[in-house]
């Protein structure tokens, strides 16, 4: 049986992974933003998560809040473009909502990722259908909580929230985008996956990945 | 990927370095990516910041120096810069009389320049910011990311660079920055994508038959595709758009904008048939540009702004400009 | 084909149409192909013609104005302008002092501009003729047609343009063209072929691994073929022909020249490349230009001048100088 | 049998076979330049011989050198390039050498040929094997001449200047470029045939077949 918390360490290990996720999608994270961007979300993230990598290798911090802090504010400072404010805040936000502790429980860990959604809402103001990240992070969120509500463990709502980004990622697909360079194509946007909601939909994979692991 | 470079990564860097070595009136940071002028302007001025993505030279570090820019921040290509960095301009350029932001107007631009306002004012810097949102090719609407911030940029910062350096104070610069983003519109067009350096391959394909119209300075798809047209009937999807949603009768600033690759023998055949077009709708060109201003890397096309223009601006656009990029009066 | 035109054989005068609209400060003759300043100089000063083939711009039509050209004739793309035509601008900008011929070294314009000099002979006109011939990709030979004229040619019309300004007589500003002539030397490759637009596509074929070193302004092939390289590489092929044939320690004025479709961020890391090299080389830049000033169509690529220079020369080139191509100090 | 002289209506037809030859060779003559040169001989050419046509269409001169003059004259204003002052000068010399009549025979073409061949090389100062326009022209004159001290006719003259043109341009193939834009390719050069030498080829192919059609 799974842990039913996940420590500094734990989430250390879930940003390691993401990093690799990212790093291993990234030409695929581009190609998506040739087709209704800029052609630079997967350098963006690379760019990002492999700063994050080296400066959590050179202290990684032993507090929750420390650690989703230093992520966020290298995300911030290292990428640039509309990632990175976005996901930036989101782990800014969650390391605030997590406070200094070691490890975070269930419930916990999904409050903190509810304010790290909510984050993202209030900087980029985009709403769900709007083929924005926000589509795969929004019902995965829900689902983590609802997973715990419904007398889930730990693993249950982090696999449920993986399926749920990866659901919410194809579900970009046929939206005409509302927000982001996508917005520009118009009707030219539908048919296309939004890369942000693909590189989310790998945060929640990672997460996932660690919670089974650990 | 044909270019001139080393390895895609060192792009950015290495030509920061040219920029230093051809311009010692600049002073460039090879950390920060900072461009400010050699030697600042004095105490009590309002300073003027810009940045963005890289690519599209020689906006915005061609265009530090007297009379325009003072300090600008450059991003990773097609890349906004980040808030640290902008902040950093902000702080080095500020000599106590606020820091005028020209943002052009994308989310990440728009994110990342708004973060950098919250660390100047936690700094009691005062932050002044202009979005520019002229392209003409992308709907506007509340409940989008609006229109993209394109060719104006280049104009508003020569006007609003020129009433600074005269003296006026952040009320004034940040009240007509907002007047000329105002009464601006651009379009372009592309005959071929660029190619983004770490991408390796061009953002999109364009058979040999085929433009793109309505496209905007980061190597994105355009509005729609069409077959290759002759230049006077390209000429006129550029004006009529522009004209649909500005009433530009009466005295103009109009630039002819090169993407990149588009040579000046071409620009200049498009340039004449722009002009004969505004002119018989009663737009009069006071002033204009033909050049490679605002460009998309190696993209070949052309974008069209139109600036309604009055004596005021008029004067300001004479007043000395002494940048890379653009030069008259000193 | 993918260009900004209407039909290819109305290219030329479509273009000038556009030098027209855009710039008021010169009088362009759409029938000859003759562009003066609108303002020609006073009587008694010394005129300064240049001309050749179209597909160069901004040369020579964007080097008329103070302190540079009084005349440019503007032959069909790639292609000398005829004798007709060069006396037509010869006999518009005489003001009793003589004219200087700047021609760079090509059987056509050497050809033309001679039966050029001759029609103004039998007119009276006193013409003084600078063959310019800088390329080191060529090898120099009496029983060849030599060296062709390519990058030095921007900076001999401004040094040369000053001097005549400043009213100097025609010997003199003759033999100041033969000295900066000898002392230049400029060297160029190509990352792609240029199109003629008569001709309908690419003069030569290069893999997309393949890049051509000694081209020449023109679309000719170069002197040879090899693979794609990382511009510090390709620095060092622009950097030691030049200094092979060139004693350069000492100041110098240095440009590095875009062929058209080169975007400015590459030129700028292309510069920085060669800065270094020359710099270590004990070449001292004192004054350098940076981007298109003398193209081929939409040729990618770039090409290296390195002129010697002394305090005499600097002093010309810090002359005012007021043209769409190169402006300063006015 | 062909006639014995050639008359100023007869000139006029060989300049408008060129032209005619040279337009629908146009697109070859330009990709011969294009691998040696500057893809624009085709160009120059034609519009140098339609321009040719279109002055001698409004008044054809009655006198063979002021023919051959005007034809010289209009290539050398409507040209540019190395083509124009060269052609041009190859029909000024021999306008001048003609003299003011109506008809020329076999000699006083022969001479006059001889003439345009001897300003083209005043004028560029071509030497045979220098891979140019010479290489056809010279050995076609020569031919014309050794035809006629041969005892043969005008016919015959002109068929093996024809000839000799056409052997002159192919043996151009080989040659390393001395003279002209080619030159600059240095050892390129060779393997190429030249594009002057190939639109001379086409000058005599002409003249061939005014006077045997005469
Ligand atoms: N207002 C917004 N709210 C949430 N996500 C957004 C918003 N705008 C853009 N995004 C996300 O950002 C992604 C693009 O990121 P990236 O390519 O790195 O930045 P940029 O668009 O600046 O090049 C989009 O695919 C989208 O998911
Ligand atoms: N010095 C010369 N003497 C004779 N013929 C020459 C000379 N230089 C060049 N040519 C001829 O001119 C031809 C090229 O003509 P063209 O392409 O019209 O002019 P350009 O070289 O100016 O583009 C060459 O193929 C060659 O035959
Ligand atoms: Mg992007
Ligand atoms: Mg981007
Ligand atoms: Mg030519
Ligand atoms: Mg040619």
């Amino acid at each position: 049986m799974a842990a039913e918390t996940v420590d500094t360490a734990g989430l250390h290990d879930w940003i390691t992974r993401f990093g690799a996720a990212v790093a291993e999608k990234r030409e695929w994270l581009t190609e998506l933003d040739s087709a209704i961007g800029d052609a630079d979300h997967g350098a963006n993230m690379a760019r990002g998560m492999s700063a994050v990598s080296e400066k959590l290798a050179s202290s990684a911090p032993a507090a929750a809040d420390d650690l989703l802090k230093t992520a966020g504010m290298t995300l911030v400072s290292s990428v640039g473009g509309a990632s990175g404010p976005l996901y930036g805040t989101f782990f800014l936000r969650m390391g605030m909502a997590a406070g200094a502790v070691q490890e975070l429980d269930a419930p916990a860990l999904a409050a903190a990722l509810r304010a790290g959604l909510e984050g993202i809402v209030a900087r980029g103001k985009a709403e769900p259908g709007d083929k924005t990240l926000l589509d795969a992070m929004s019902p995965a969120v829900d689902a983590f909580d609802a997973a715990l509500a419904g007398g889930g463990d730990l693993a249950e709502a982090a696999k449920n929230a993986a399926v749920a980004a990866a659901t919410g990622r194809d579900a970009t697909l046929p939206l005409v985008a509302r927000k982001g360079r996508a917005s520009y194509l118009g009707e030219r946007s539908a048919g296309h996956l939004d890369p942000g909601a693909a590189s989310t939909a790998l945060l929640f994979e990672s997460l996932d990945a660690t919670i089974a692991a650990g | 990927m044909k270019k001139l470079i080393n390895a895609p990564e060192d792009v950015l860097v290495e030509s920061l370095k040219g920029v230093a070595a051809a311009h010692p009136e600049l002073a460039v940071d090879l950390e920060t990516h900072v461009i400010t002028r050699a030697e600042p302007k004095a105490q009590g001025k309002v300073a003027v910041v810009s940045g963005g993505g890289s690519g599209h030279e020689p906006l915005h570090g061609g265009y530090v120096g007297r009379g325009m820019l003072d300090a600008a921040v450059a991003g990773e290509v097609f890349t906004s810069p980040t808030p640290d960095r902008v902040q950093a301009a902000t702080k080095a350029v500020d000599r106590g009389a606020g820091v005028l932001h020209i943002v052009k107007n994308y989310t990440g631009d728009v994110l990342n320049f708004e973060m950098a306002a919250e660390l100047a004012a936690m700094e009691g810097i005062e932050v002044g910011t202009v979005v520019v949102d002229d392209d003409v090719a992308v709907q506007d609407s509340l409940y989008t990311a609006g229109r993209r911030g394109v060719g104006l940029t280049v104009l508003l910062e020569k006007l609003v660079g020129a009433a600074a350096e005269e003296g006026q104070d952040l009320a004034a610069v940040v009240a007509l920055a907002q007047r000329v983003n105002g009464q601006g519109r651009s379009m372009g067009m592309a005959l071929t994508s660029c190619t983004v350096p770490a991408a390796g391959k061009p953002t999109f394909e364009l058979p040999d038959d085929q433009m793109e119209i309505g496209i905007g300075i980061h190597g994105e798809p355009g509005r729609h595709r069409e077959p290759l047209a002759p230049a006077s009937e390209i000429a006129r999807q550029l004006v009529e758009p522009i004209l649909a949603d500005l009433d530009a009768a009466g005295p103009a600033i109009v630039m002819l904008n090169g993407m990149g690759a588009t040579p000046l023998i071409e620009l200049y055949l498009m340039y004449g048939e722009v002009a004969a077009l505004l002119e018989r709708a009663g737009v009069q060109i006071a002033r204009n540009l033909v050049g490679d201003y605002i460009t998309s890397l190696d993209m070949a096309g052309c974008s069209l702004t139109v600036l309604k223009a009055d004596d005021e601006l008029l004067r300001l656009w004479d007043a000395p400009v002494v940048t890379p990029g653009l030069r008259w009066g000193a």
